[in-house]
């Protein structure tokens, strides 16, 4: 498992490919990717550049978290997730996820999980300046319904 | 019992600092305690709590050397 | 919508991020890519190498068929699928399906039906040889539960 | 009528070609009629049918220059 916060500009599927040479060759049957960028556009303001705050050491801590649930949930051999933060323009890549597994359902499943409960729990907060020149903070991410109604089935 | 208390995002720009560190007499100090020493306002609805590192709420016991944060829902990734 | 299918030996990551640059920028806000390579073991037989046979034309077309199916059915910008053929070894990329869209919801949901259905669908067959120089025909693909469930009970 | 059928996989292996010309006096020719002509054997209950590449089964009735294929269950991604 890799998680890291960085400051620098991300480059998602070097990340992933660098780290899959760190895995035992042929015995994964898929990995799949999750590449969040910034989009230009949020709530019907254009967006001209994004800074993303975060707490370090509670971050990486809760990132990490996330990804054991996975692992312990689902069949995956490792994943990695990387995360930026900072101030950033759209197109930026902001995070990279992948879960690696010898089945493909097992890669979705993990991927899908990381993403959207690193979404929820993970200390990021994302502050938007609007091509007008107003920053204001993002008050709440979109939800993914999917994944919300499978929680509440866990935990019925 | 010291405590270092961490503020982020539109809370830390509410606030107008990003910390501050804070001291009771009493051993018998709640997250809720803490919060009334370092704002005037009764703490929003929507904030959140950590305890060294740790989500938590504000009914929360602190001892000394403990870091608190508070800050708005999060909205990463 | 892309969709290839080729001899050569497949760089997935490489292939997403030139067809992203055909994507109008910052609209998309996350993709989702699933990278299928070719696993050193299959039934507990060891497998040297695979041979995969296909139906040119009709390949295409079917997975083509997929992919606007996808994006019928979710908000997706665009979608990719290269499919190699012919003669590889372990660790191979074998597949590599992308699926870009506003929403991670919908990236996720149409880059899973894409493999799932294109696995389903699309004529390919694997011929594996194995390390004691066995030849044989793979009868099945693994199953994706959560799909299979999935199409249950949208046909219910 | 001509028909002109494929054969892949092991399929292919097990007719020991990969293709075949078939011409038909009659008009009134479904796809069981044509593979009781290239082969001796009930056809697999697995083998899958397309007729100019599209899935079909063996009652689906042809015409002049389609395209017949015999396939196993595919394997692929």
């Amino acid at each position: 498992m890799k998680v890291f916060v960085t400051k620098e500009a991300l480059d998602p599927y070097k990340e992933v490919q660098e780290h899959e040479k760190t895995l035992p060759a042929g015995k994964h049957g898929g990995v799949v990717v999750f590449v969040g960028a910034m989009r230009d556009f949020n709530d019907g303001e254009n967006v001209k550049s994004l800074s993303l705050d975060h707490y370090p050491g509670m971050t990486e801590r809760h990132i990490e978290k996330v990804c054991q649930e996975a692992m312990d949930e689902w069949d995956v051999m490792d994943t990695l997730v990387v995360h930026r933060v900072g101030d950033m323009v759209p197109t930026d890549p902001m995070v990279v996820v992948a879960a690696w597994a010898a089945h493909r359902k097992d890669s979705f499943d993990a991927c899908r999980y990381i993403i959207n409960y690193l979404k929820e729990r993970a200390p990021f907060w994302k502050c938007e300046i609007t091509t007008e020149g107003n920053k204001h903070w993002v008050e709440h991410n979109s939800e993914d319904p999917g994944v919300s109604e499978r929680k509440l089935q866990k935990t019925a | 019992m010291d405590i270092k208390v961490r503020y982020f995002a539109s809370l830390r720009d509410r606030m107008g600092r990003s910390e501050d560190q804070v001291s009771f007499d009493s051993e018998n100090v709640t997250v809720a305690d803490l919060w009334g020493k370092v704002s005037d306002e009764p703490i929003a609805e929507k904030i959140l709590v950590a305890v060294n590192m740790e989500y938590t709420d504000t009914s929360h016991q602190l001892k000394n050397g403990d870091e608190v944060a508070f800050f708005p829902p999060v909205t990463g990734g």
